[in-house]
């Protein structure tokens, strides 16, 4: 009963990823106005030669902030599991 | 400026809860009249207020406070098929609350793909 | 100085908590005090800008701000060809009032857990993480790029998930946040494949642009169902819900009532996709009715879980999903007759309205809710019901604004929700009677356990073990007295929040065309 | 269909996560089923920026100037460094579980039901 | 539980080969492939190195919790500072101000192929440099963690 709903949302998923392969082309993209503006004025406006850093921290540098906000916060709630807990700090309630 | 005091038009009708309120310190103020006019022999302290058990001892207080799971014995009773089939589907697995994610997932690309 | 803070006050609104969290492990070395001072103003200036922008918007319009540009106001560079190709917060009326819901339910819990977590350590770790939530809630819900929205859903994820498991609690917390993390993480990733595929059809991440080139192929709905079921997962709705009364009850209350703000951040992103990215090219009355139909098993399975609940915040946390289950509904029925103007304007705008409405109400109550049940915790000790009783002799104010929330949630007037479920009932009556009548229902059974609730904790002679209890300490009350006044506020005067919040907020996310307007200039 | 290679890779990763997270019971075997996941994920976006014969979008020393896309390449620099503090966080949790429950057992994992 | 001594002089010698590596990586992000989450994975490597070859509690005495995790916050800080140097010149958030403008990085480069020079590309070197200092400490810190994490020996409850 699971094992054969398993196996049909599994399918049912396959299904659905494999649309993504039969409707968009690979080396093809249908728009790239976008990135050929990047490509084209990229290097002149940010001054840098590797594109890729540009659209890292100067098109898109509030998500490579919020990027690196990511790792400190996972530092803090790694740290915050580590830490010395106090006595009687926890509870256990059943 | 916008009126502090306008009525809630719900499409079909209005709700103006200040209104209510009036209306309900009204009523209170009736309640109060007529409970006014009850019988004023009640004391505090005498027999008048211990309960009467057909002459048994009054029980503990904290034996008497009725305490959350027996409360609504009735309803859950009733309702005894339709719980047996929910509480049991929260198995605490983090695997079946994956899977459940994804076959709703999957239902709906059937629902939203296949059929529209 | 002011148009300074009118023109960045979307940047600073992130960049405030930000700076606060970099800094609060240098500060908190200082002493504690000093670090409650930090994060108090902190928040406070976050809450003050989050007011002075919401009111910019519901004054001025639709706000918006773009990242590394020499104007911030310049959304489409002169040479890109009609393109935007930055970062772009797009602050509509709907941003602007899930920013005061956020802005007032931060501070208000913040207030209450300055009082009420000081027993514990790790506190600097604490209030970092807590200000990064608010940043990441700040973040999604005023974010006009899909990728941006996809990193603050992370940073909210993880700065949840760390919280929960704050409190360890024998390995119970860890294993709540280790749920919730799971489930988050797969579906951020599912969501970010949705967004892979907008990119790869359009080669556009800004909301207004994909909306501007929607043509709502095959891919786009498989996009569109990736995307919803991640955040209605997200949002907690049945059969999706399973984390929510794990990660609600074991995180620390003051958490708790931030997590419901999370997950109406999420319910913000379902309803800015489905309106704003599709609009009326997707099959409306399918997809509407989708969203009804996870209303209203989430308000039916949310309500009946909970009355056999032992633990309060457990059986808060069901409430949460019910409620969750009537802003789907409301929301649900103005998409399903969405394109159709008539019904649009006899009944959708309305229940959209109720829908939105409930939002706020609901973040308020609920968190009112949960702030009492920690302040009952934090001088009993115990979650349990079973084990409560007699505590309206010591804790009267508590159980004053518990009577406050509680009646709240199950809709009697003449508090919040009675108004916003009002609403709700009236229009979704208009659309299907069967709805109303499930609503209505409900509203009753959650009414029913609140009532089994309160008898268990406040009514009842004064136990033994509790003879020595005391009332909750004055900072904790006066968080908790923030929201009660804004339940009671909101409950006498609806109509006023109604014209001035809710509708601009409801006709903002129905209006798809100002939206891209508003960033693209005059498509 | 078969020039798109990438894509069916993708769908084949994904699919492998996921069941992997769904059938297996042993928590660091989940972990690695979303990183396979997360994996499959930063593939798509890395080739959604694939143009035929394009360069690296670097202009230091370029042989010419048919570059693919760069935004892609961000993106998957992002989601690459989330998957690390994810996965981070999700072993911190693991290790506290071992630590208290005594198991990585998720059939075991279950105090917190109904 | 320390490596054999061949292990532990070899990544000895590997650690400032590894660290300046790294620093060249971040250094150069705006030309070559890489930049400053790369570079600070590095360099985070060669502490990862020293930690498996060495044993933690040889380790910890050298490569502080406290210092990395200072260190962290110290790279967000000049990461969103430098972000907000813009607000203070009346540009919008993340503006790059020192693009072009002759000042520090501030060379301006013509479109097309070239060799590179070091001094162009305004904040984005500066941005790079935070965010390495970041990763490194963060990187290193949630190893460290984590060992200690695994090393106590009290079990709990």
């Amino acid at each position: 009963m699971k094992r054969g709903l398993v196996v049909l949302t599994f399918v049912i998923l396959a299904g659905g990823l494999l649309l993504i392969p039969a409707l968009l082309d690979f080396g093809m993209p249908a728009f790239s106005d976008m990135d050929d503006y990047f490509l084209k004025n990229g290097q002149e406006q940010t001054a840098a030669n590797n594109i890729v850093t540009a659209v890292v921290f100067d098109y898109r540098g509030f998500d490579t902030l919020g990027e690196s906000v990511v790792l400190f916060t996972a530092v803090v709630g790694v740290g915050l599991m580590f830490r010395r807990m106090l006595k009687e700090e926890e509870y256990e309630d059943e | 400026m916008m009126d502090l005091f306008a009525s809630l038009s719900t499409g079909t009708g209005y709700w103006n809860p200040l209104a209510w309120l009036l209306a309900t310190v009204v009523a209170a103020v009736i309640v109060y009249l007529i409970w006014r006019r009850g019988e004023s022999g009640y004391k505090k302290g005498t027999i008048q207020t211990t309960p009467f058990i057909s002459g048994n001892p009054e029980p503990d207080k904290g034996m008497v406070h009725i305490r959350a799971s027996n409360l609504y014995w009735g309803y859950l009773d009733a309702l005894k098929g339709y719980y047996d089939f929910i509480v049991p589907a929260h198995t605490g697995i983090v695997n079946d609350y994956v899977l459940w994610y994804l076959g709703v997932t999957a239902a709906l690309i059937i629902v939203v793909v296949v059929f529209v | 100085m002011n148009g300074f803070l009118m023109t960045n006050a979307p940047a600073l609104l992130i960049m405030l908590p930000l700076i606060g969290a970099f800094a609060t492990p240098f500060i908190g070395r200082v002493s504690p005090r000093v670090r409650s001072a930090w994060v108090l103003l902190i928040m406070t200036l976050t809450t003050l800008t989050a007011l002075l922008l919401a009111s910019d918007v519901f004054l001025n319009g639709t706000q918006i701000y773009v990242f590394g540009a020499a104007n911030p106001d310049l959304a489409i560079p002169l040479d890109s060809g009609g393109i935007p190709i930055r970062i772009i917060f797009t602050v509509d009326a709907m941003s602007a009032l899930m920013q005061v819901i956020g802005a007032i339910t931060g501070f208000a819990v913040l207030l209450y857990s300055i009082s009420a977590d000081r027993i514990h350590s790790g506190l600097e770790s604490f209030y970092t993480l807590f200000l990064l939530m608010i940043a990441g809630i700040m973040g999604m819900v005023s974010t006009g790029d899909l990728f941006n929205f996809f990193v603050f859903l992370e940073i909210l994820s993880i700065s949840s998930a760390g919280l929960i498991a704050y409190r360890i609690d024998g390995g119970l917390a860890v294993e709540a946040a280790l749920k919730y993390f799971i489930l988050s993480t797969i579906g951020a990733m599912v969501i970010l494949i949705g967004i892979g595929i907008y990119y790869g059809e359009y080669n556009a991440l800004n909301i207004a642009m994909i909306a501007s080139r929607m043509q709502f192929t095959l891919l786009d709905q498989i996009a569109l169902v990736l995307i919803i079921a991640a955040l209605a997962m997200k949002c907690g709705s049945v059969p999706m819900h399973f984390w929510t009364p794990d990660a609600y009850s074991m995180a620390p209350s003051s958490i708790t009532a931030m997590l419901v703000v999370a997950s109406q951040a999420s319910l913000y992103g379902l309803f800015r996709v489905v309106f704003t990215l599709y609009n009326v090219t997707l099959n409306a009355m399918t997809v509407g009715w989708i969203i009804i139909i996870l209303g209203v098993l989430s308000m039916v399975v949310g309500v009946t879980m909970a009355i056999p609940q032992k633990n309060v915040k457990r059986l808060m946390a069901y409430h949460a999903i019910s409620q969750t289950g009537y802003m789907l509904l409301g929301v649900g029925v103005g998409l399903a007759v969405l394109g159709n103007q008539p019904l649009m304007e006899s009944f959708g705008y309305i229940a959209m309205e109720g829908g939105i409405f409930h939002i706020i109400n609901h973040a308020m109550y609920k968190g009112l809710l949960f702030l009492t049940a920690g302040a009952i915790f934090f001088r009993i000790g115990t979650y349990n019901l079973n084990k409560m009783g007699g505590l309206g002799h010591s804790m009267k104010y508590t159980m004053i604004f518990f009577i406050i929330g509680a009646l709240a949630i199950a809709g009697i007037p003449p508090f919040n929700g009675f108004a916003s479920k009002l609403m709700i009932y009236e229009s979704v009556f208009a659309f299907n009677p069967v709805l109303a009548v499930i609503a209505m229902v409900v509203s009753i059974l959650t009414l029913a356990s609140f009532v089994k609730v309160f008898h268990s904790i406040f009514m009842g002679p004064k136990l033994p073990e509790y003879e020595t209890v005391q009332e909750a300490p004055v900072p904790m009350l006066i968080g908790m007295g923030v929201l009660a006044a804004i339940v009671i506020l909101f409950g006498l005067f609806p109509q006023p929040v109604v014209d001035g919040l809710i509708a601009p907020a409801a006709h903002a996310l129905a209006d798809q065309s100002g939206y891209i307007a508003a960033v693209l200039g005059g498509a | 269909m078969f020039w798109n290679l990438p894509f069916i890779a993708v769908a084949t990763l994904s699919l492998i996560g996921l069941a992997t997270v769904v059938t297996k019971k042993n928590l660091i075997k989940i972990f690695l089923g979303i990183n396979i996941f997360e994996a499959a994920v930063n593939l798509f976006l890395i080739s959604l920026g694939y143009r035929e014969g394009g360069i690296a979008p670097i202009f230091t020393s370029a042989p010419s100037t048919d570059m693919v896309m760069a935004t892609p390449q961000a993106l998957t620099l992002t989601s690459i460094v989330i998957g690390v503090a994810t996965s981070a966080l999700l072993l911190s949790f693991a290790v506290i579980i071992w630590k208290k429950y005594g198991t990585i057992d998720t059939d075991q994992i279950r105090r917190l039901r109904e | 539980m320390r490596m054999s001594k061949l292990v532990r002089t070899g990544a000895d010698l590997l650690y400032p080969f590894a660290l300046i590596f790294g620093l060249y990586i971040i250094l150069h992000g705006h030309l070559t492939p890489g930049g400053g989450f790369q570079g600070g994975a590095v360099v985070a490597t060669g502490a990862a190195i020293v930690i498996v070859a060495w044993a933690y509690e040889d380790v910890a005495g050298m490569i502080r919790k406290v210092t990395m995790k200072a260190q962290e916050s110290a790279g967000l800080l000049l990461f969103i500072g430098t972000a907000a140097l813009a607000l203070g010149l009346g540009y919008a958030f993340f503006t790059n101000v020192l693009a072009n403008s002759g000042s520090l990085f501030g060379l301006s480069v013509p479109f097309g192929p070239n060799p590179g020079e070091l001094n162009t590309a305004g904040v984005i070197p500066i941005m790079n440099i935070a965010v390495g200092i970041e990763v490194w400490g963060g990187l290193t810190v949630i190893l460290l963690y984590l060992l200690s994490g695994l090393n106590k020996k009290e079990e709990g409850s």
